[in-house]
């Protein structure tokens, strides 16, 4: 047993003073507080929900966060570009390539680099790949909190064969670090295509077996329709994107209206939107978006440009100075990087605008009034992934 | 993919730099338009809530992106790569501020979207040095609300008319706004970063022995 | 004595039995089990913080009222049983008489029903 | 077995239950000190009728348990409405007359 | 008092118990990072499925759980929920460290907010390196867990204070 | 020679007590192994326990053998006397639910006259049990989980007994024996072959009952009680070691209990429609049967409670007042009038 | 105890000594708990003795052979009117550790109302019904009706509710309807 450091030993004392303070407030008043986290089932981890209650109604409910902050801004200030490359793959932990893009993306348009075709077709696969296994899990997940336990184990089942693919081409499951300034490390290994396409053609199973056991049942409509329902004018308001602002009815989609110059206008496919805005309808926009997701990694196997996979680029990155933002479509939402570069080894100040730490600021407004188990419901059918929302 | 040459106007940004300076006149105090690319519009202080306001109600940019800070000063620590032994040569600590300028070390910007346009603006404003603080854009953009306290918690940078500026990341009693450039990593005080020399041989050019020694060259500098 | 009587001293052994058992088991564990007393191990759980507030909830009023409609139901259920083993022998008369009982009840699930108590709303 | 054991039992609830309704100040309390004297009431009926050999005793603690029910659902519903108006049930700080 | 902590146990009852308590793992249904989803896949792949070593992934109450897995990054707003959670369990308990984080701070090591290591505020029993370490790697830990529990000294293990961080 | 017969009568009892609690232990035991372990396993296509004994077959045993080394917490807020009353009476109430059901002609327990309102009457007192549960834990989850546990239990006691009273009037007894005996030796629409197996003139009932006892089981969908994403595990988060064990052995005995109730009363009991053996043969081959259909039940039950997510606690209570009472009221009157027109 | 000691003294045949003794048993318990239920000082204690009290009378009735209305007494005061009294304290404030004042300043007096009424009512039993017995169990298989106490089924009650007690019957359906409505009247907030 290593000895706690007296900086270890005062933080904890802080971090305990600092809830006893929170606890404090939240007592003093009338009504009864229920405190949700940081280690509760329903809170993927380490969010805390602290709603006060009348009843079973919700008065107020507050995100507390943090529990997972890592100061990424701060550390990405000290590490040369290739570095941030690697530690920015854990920000959204379940799509992890995702993740690098932008940040490549927005290094490149400093430097006027420009990746090959290859390279950039290669990076939307994966991308889109990063999405199915991102949002698949998402549709088990959503239906394990209300209590649907086999969705949740056919989701962590079919996953792994998007993760084996992205193995097999990166050698991470999780954090490929597999993007480069100027390209990719990698290309395609033999055969890779082919299993890719199985594989999509099984997860479009995966789907209908999800609108089947979860979207069509009942009791999960009863949950989640009419519940948590967040205008569009909201939604824009409080910065929601990617699914949940188009659940909202909202038809903004970045891989089609702001083109960042990967693949997507290469192929034929459709942006779902939902007028309702409720729990159900971001489930079933993120159910369509798997759905997309895998035509698009089909049209773009069967159509992969031959060439390089690295444009020419020095050996040590020096990125030039400027600004520069570059926000992609990420299975949660709209991620974005605003790289600042002072020409130096490493970028200056990166402001990472992650989906999550919006999407959930909506709760607040949301939860008014509603009763706890719907908190649950909404909560999961935001989707959020700690690492997003506390970087 | 863009591969069209950057057009040499473009109407749309170039539109938005000028709304904006027919509502808030000379409070409109740089601009940057990067055709075909992206605009940034610098404004003073007193007009940053109602840059805001003009953006969502003018503009129609409805779509919150983000709400952030900066701080300009060069960080007096270096990356604190090398050896806390070493010699280190002293680092100048001008401050070199970026697109649309600016007169002091701390800077706010946000960015928002008009999403019928698809077109975005980054708005920066200074923060003056002995007022830390700049009026908040939380009754006009509700996503900005916890974007300020987290810059509150990052710079220490108040926001007028917030309802609720507490932390939100960190816990309690934490000092200190770890975000500006002279908060010290510690552990980067202790111990140099181990993997200084960061290369890798590119595919393509597999055994390029001259770039290797350009990446010995570069890094030991 | 009676076999009525053993019936039921065979319902009183039994749940002697079962307590025995089950204290039997816990004192077993009390042998093997051990106790490591520490302050923090017996504050409440409240997802790993200090617990918020008092334990005590008001639970909506919700729930008494489906308690009461309950009890009333109960009640009717004690006198449907014994009718409903003799309904042979009592033939339509019974029928009515049993109907006239059961909706008068539902009037009161109907009257609770149209005051919205049911619904949480 | 004497009657007068069912008979020595039912008093002693009945007077434990009139005790407890005379001096408990909390009306939940109160209620099921009420209870006591109904149970009381029906250990009664239930051993006469033994006694007499006929079922009356048995029928009337039936309608006994029906209305022991009815009572205290709105014993309690009034003790809940006391509560909301004053948050308390202290029957000792409740003036009812002042409403 | 327990005929364990006293050792007074006879040895082929100490070699039953430490069998029921090898394969009968209940573990904390808690993640914290990246490594969660490692571990929920172990948990609930069926492709690992851990239950195969009859580590039960039931509780979400610390009361019923034996083995907390620490999977991810521990900041220093966390340990104190961490720590009290730990607490919480019943003895005996058990805990894995999974992933470069838990154990050491892992790529975060210069953060200002991540605790460099769980096991300076919790005793751990097994870390698994990785960052995050691959589902069989959990397992492999899970393993060399019971492995441990297998041959455990109950006795041994009470003898003295709690172990106790400070 | 009284003092004799006490005697014997008495050691009788005890062996019968220990009869029943092999007959609660053994099927719970089969069905957490069964359905729990395994059945869950390959509906998700995964193996389940497969280390401990042969295809994991001994580890509910060393769930056992652990659970009996674990620490005994009691909260410094919670109220210790009642926090250690609440398991016992949850179990208590489940095992003497088992004393009525008869699994033979003569392998029987008990008979009582009013055996199914007994069966009734024990099984509602378990509410009891789970509301002191939750509030001696000063615990808020406990306290919500108790609270709506309670409120579900009664909501669902009502349409299980409203269900039971049809079977009542196509029996005419309340007694098992002879709810088993009507169903052997019944016609079914004056035809006999194959008795009068109530599930299929009383699928109504017996639809409303299964759906009753899935949520006086707290089985999803009906499991807000301890629905652990939000009450983390309701009314037993603060309980460890044996007590939680009570409460985990309670919830699958009382599947079986449930189920051997329900097989009873709709499904023939312990006898097998058509064929008639003697009494000697069925008071083996009964408890068998028996188990075989309690089987079939809980492999519903289970089933369903693996496939569906829950219902949120409002929902639940409507479902239960606007539509199963109502529904179970018609289908008292209707039985009642085909039963005296007929 | 006192109890216990009459039911032993007046045992008259080795099968009513078991009796006696149950008797006994359970009336001690009983006692015991109707006095913590209107001394206790935490309401939810106080509804778990009432649980036991009611319990009790439930084994009394099996003593008097009255099945049905034991059966009763569990379905409807334990486990309905009991939960319903949990609803109501949980709906008002139950502090876990007991309330400070559960008792009135004016408590003697109910104690001495307490004690007289129980002398007036011991006295007056001993005095109307002192001898009388109670009629033996029957232990032949087809009794004489009135010679012996036979648990009494459920089709007799049935038969004696829906001949004599019918219009009681009856009224009883009305008069639940009224609680009902009372209580959902007085209960909610509107």
């Amino acid at each position: 047993m290593t000895a706690i450091s007296d900086r270890q030993k005062l933080a904890y004392v802080n971090a305990q003073a600092a809830d006893g303070r929170v606890n404090l407030e939240f007592e003093t008043e009338e009504g009864m507080t229920l405190n949700m986290g940081p280690q509760h089932p329903a809170t993927h981890g380490t969010l805390r929900i602290v709603a006060k209650l009348d009843g079973e109604q919700v008065i107020h409910c507050e995100p507390v966060m943090g529990y997972m902050h890592r100061g990424y801004e701060k550390l990405l200030e000290v590490r040369t570009y290739p570095q941030v490359n690697t530690l920015v793959n854990r920000i959204d932990w379940l799509g992890s390539f995702t993740n690098e893009v932008p940040f490549i993306l927005a290094s490149e348009k400093l430097m006027g680099v420009e990746a090959p075709p290859r390279a950039q077709w290669i990076r939307t696969i994966l991308f889109e790949l990063g999405r199915i296994a991102n949002i698949s899990l998402f549709l088990g997940d959503t239906a394990l909190h209300m209590g649907g336990m086999t969705a949740a184990f056919y989701a962590f089942r079919d996953r792994e064969f998007v993760l084996n693919q992205i193995e097999a081409v990166t050698g991470g499951r999780f954090h490929p670090n597999f993007d480069r300034i100027g390209g990719l490390k990698d290309d395609f290994p033999k055969g890779w295509i082919a299993d890719t396409k199985a594989v999509m053609a099984r997860l479009r199973d995966f789907c209908d077996e999800i609108e089947d056991l979860v979207v069509g049942n009942e009791i999960f409509q009863a949950r989640t329709r009419g519940i948590g329902i967040i205008p569009g004018d909201i939604a824009q308001s409080y910065g929601l994107s990617g699914a949940n602002l188009r659940a909202s009815g909202v038809d903004w989609d970045l891989r089609r209206d702001v083109p960042v110059g990967l693949a997507w206008d290469q192929c034929d496919w459709t942006v779902w939107t939902h007028p309702d805005g409720d729990s159900f309808s971001r489930y079933w926009v993120r159910l369509q978006e798997v759905r997309e997701a895998t035509k698009i990694v089909d049209q773009l196997c069967d159509g992969l440009p031959s060439g390089p996979i690295m444009a020419k680029v020095p050996r040590i990155i020096k990125v030039p100075e400027g600004e520069a933002w570059v926000a992609t479509e990420n299975p949660l939402g709209e991620m974005g990087y605003y790289v600042v570069s002072k020409g130096d080894l490493g970028p200056f100040r990166v402001k990472i605008r992650t989906a999550s730490f919006n999407n959930i600021s909506v709760i607040p407004w949301v939860t008014r009034g509603v009763y706890v188990p719907d908190v649950i419901s909404i909560l999961a059918s935001l989707y959020f992934i700690l690492g997003d929302i506390d970087r | 993919m863009s591969d069209a040459p950057a057009p040499e106007t473009d109407e749309r940004r170039d539109r938005l730099v000028e709304v904006l300076r027919s509502e808030l006149g000379d409070r409109v105090v740089d601009s940057l338009v990067k055709p075909g690319d992206d605009v940034w519009v610098r404004v003073a202080t007193d007009a940053w809530q109602e840059t805001g306001r003009v953006l969502r109600d003018a503009l129609r940019c409805n779509f919150f992106d983000f709400l952030s800070a900066i701080d300009w000063l060069p960080s007096p620590f270096g990356k604190s790569e090398d050896s806390p032994l070493d010699q280190r040569p002293a680092l100048s600590t001008d401050i070199v501020t970026g697109y649309a300028g600016g007169e002091t070390r701390f800077q706010v910007f946000a960015r928002v979207t008009s999403l019928p346009e698809r077109v975005s603006i980054t708005v920066k404003a200074d923060v003056p040095l002995e007022d830390l603080a700049v009026d908040t854009w939380s009754a006009i953009y509700s996503g900005a609300n916890w974007h300020e306290r987290e810059i509150h918690e990052m710079y220490g940078i108040g926001f007028r008319g917030h309802p609720y500026l507490a932390h939100i990341y960190l816990p309690g009693d934490f000092e200190g706004h770890p975000l500006r450039k002279d908060f010290p990593l510690l552990a980067r005080h202790v111990k140099p970063w181990p993997g200084i020399v960061d290369v890798e041989p590119m595919p393509d050019e597999g055994d390029d022995a001259e770039a290797e020694g350009d990446a010995a060259a570069e890094g030991a500098e | 004595m009676s076999a009525f009587l053993r019936e039921y001293l065979t319902v009183a052994i039994f749940t002697g039995v079962a307590f025995g058992l089950l204290a039997g088991v816990l004192s077993v564990g009390k042998l093997i089990r051990p106790v490591r007393p520490q302050a923090e191990k017996y504050f409440n759980y409240e997802s790993g913080v200090d617990a918020v507030g008092t334990g005590w909830v008001q639970s909506p009023i919700r729930y008494y009222v489906f308690a009461l409609l309950f009890v009333m139901f109960d009640v009717e259920a004690v006198f449907i049983f014994p009718w409903a083993t003799q309904l042979e022998i009592y033939g339509w008369f019974g029928a009515v008489e049993m109907g006239i009982f059961i909706v008068l009840l539902a009037l009161g699930l109907l009257y609770a029903w149209r005051k919205g108590v049911l619904r949480w709303t | 077995m004497l009657l007068n054991e069912f008979l020595f039992l039912a008093a002693a609830l009945f007077a434990l239950g009139v005790y407890g309704v005379i001096s408990r100040r909390n009306g939940v309390m109160v209620l099921m000190s009420i209870e006591l004297i109904l149970n009381s009431v029906n250990i009664n009926l239930v051993a006469f009728g033994a006694m007499n050999g006929n079922l009356t005793g048995q029928v009337f603690a039936l309608f006994i348990i029906a209305v022991a029910a009815a009572e205290v659902g709105v014993g309690l519903a009034i003790v809940l409405a006391i509560f909301r108006n004053r948050r308390s049930v202290d029957l000792d700080e409740v003036d009812l007359m002042k409403g | 008092m327990g005929l364990v902590e006293s050792g007074k146990m006879p040895k082929p009852l100490t070699n039953l118990l430490n069998i029921s308590r090898r394969y009968s793992i209940w573990i904390f249904q808690w993640g914290l990072a990246c490594c969660a989803i490692e571990m929920g896949a172990a948990l609930g792949s069926p492709r690992y499925d851990v239950m195969r070593l009859g580590v039960i992934p039931l509780p979400a109450s610390p009361r019923q759980a034996d083995l907390v897995c620490i999977s991810g990054t521990v900041t220093d707003k966390m340990v104190p929920a961490i720590r009290r959670l730990y607490d919480q369990m019943p003895d005996p308990k058990y805990v894995i460290s999974m992933g470069s984080c838990a154990n050491c701070g892992g790529p975060y090591w210069d953060s200002y907010s991540v605790t460099k290591g769980v096991d300076q505020i919790i005793p751990v029993d097994v870390y698994v390196p990785g960052c995050p370490p691959r589902p069989e790697a959990l397992l492999e830990g899970i393993v060399l867990l019971q492995e441990r529990i297998r041959h455990e000294d109950m006795a041994e293990r009470w003898k003295g204070d709690p172990i106790v961080v400070t | 020679m009284i003092l004799g017969l006490h005697l014997a009568y008495w050691q009788t009892s005890v062996i019968r007590s220990l009869g029943v609690l092999v007959a609660v232990l053994l099927p719970a035991g089969t069905f957490v192994y069964i359905f729990l372990f395994k059945m869950v396993s390959f509906m998700q296509s995964r193996l389940g326990p497969m280390e401990a004994g042969p295809y994991g077959s001994m580890q509910l045993l060393a769930e056992v053998g652990k659970f009996i080394q674990k620490e005994d917490i009691v909260p410094d807020n919670a109220d210790r006397r009642l926090f250690k009353l609440a398991p016992y009476l949850v179990v208590a109430t489940v095992l003497l639910v088992y004393l009525v059901v008869p699994f033979g002609p003569k392998m029987r327990f008990v008979n009582f006259d009013g055996g199914i309102f007994y069966a009734l009457a024990v099984s509602s007192i378990s509410a009891l049990g789970v509301l002191i549960a939750g509030w001696a834990s000063a615990n808020k989850y406990s306290l919500m989980g108790g609270l709506r546990a309670a409120g579900q239990l009664i909501a669902y006691e009502l349409p299980m007994v409203l269900a039971v009273v049809g079977v009542v009037i196509q029996a005419g007894t309340m007694n098992l024996s002879g709810i088993v005996a009507a169903q052997a030796n019944g016609k079914m629409f004056g035809f006999g072959g194959l008795g009068n197996p109530y599930f299929i003139t009383q699928f109504v009932g017996m639809v409303i009952f299964l759906i009753a006892v899935q949520a006086e089981l707290t089985q999803t969908p009906f499991d807000m009680p301890i629905a652990e994403s939000e009450l983390v595990t309701g009314y037993i988060t603060e309980y460890s070691g044996m007590r939680f064990l009570l409460f985990f052995i309670a919830e699958f005995a009382a599947v079986g209990s449930f189920a051997a109730v329900a097989a009873t009363l709709f499904m023939g009991g312990w006898a097998v429609p058509g064929i008639k053996f003697d009494s000697g043969v069925m008071n083996v081959l009964g408890p068998i049967v028996l188990m075989a259909k309690m089987t079939l039940i809980a492999g519903v039950i289970f089933f369903v409670r693996f496939t569906y997510p829950r219902f949120r606690e409002d929902q639940l209570q409507k479902f239960a007042w606007t539509i199963l009472i109502p529904v179970a009221l018609a289908n008292i009157l209707v039985t009642t009038v085909l039963k005296v027109a007929f | 105890m006192g109890l216990i000691v009459a039911a032993a003294r007046n045992a008259d045949a080795p099968v009513l000594v078991a009796q006696n003794i149950a008797f006994g048993v359970i009336a001690a318990i009983m006692v015991f708990s109707a006095f913590r239920v209107v001394t206790t000082r935490n309401v939810v204690h106080a509804a778990v003795y009432l649980v036991m009290v009611l319990s009790g009378a439930a084994a009394q009735f099996v003593l008097l052979g009255a099945e049905f209305v034991a059966i009763t007494q569990l379905l409807v005061y334990v486990g309905a009117i009991v939960v319903l009294f949990l609803f109501g304290i949980m709906l008002t404030r139950a502090p876990i550790r007991g309330e400070e004042r559960a008792t009135r300043d004016s408590w003697p007096l109910g104690a001495f109302t307490a004690l007289v009424l129980a002398g007036l009512l011991g006295y007056s039993l001993t005095n109307g019904f002192g001898g009388d017995r109670l009629p033996r169990y029957c232990t032949t298989a087809a009794p004489l009706a009135g010679s012996c106490l036979s648990p009494s089924g459920t089709r007799a009650i049935s038969d004696a509710i829906f001949s004599t007690y019918l219009i009681p019957f009856e009224v009883t359906s009305l008069l639940l309807l009224a609680a009902l409505i009372g209580a959902i009247v007085i209960a909610r907030r509107d």
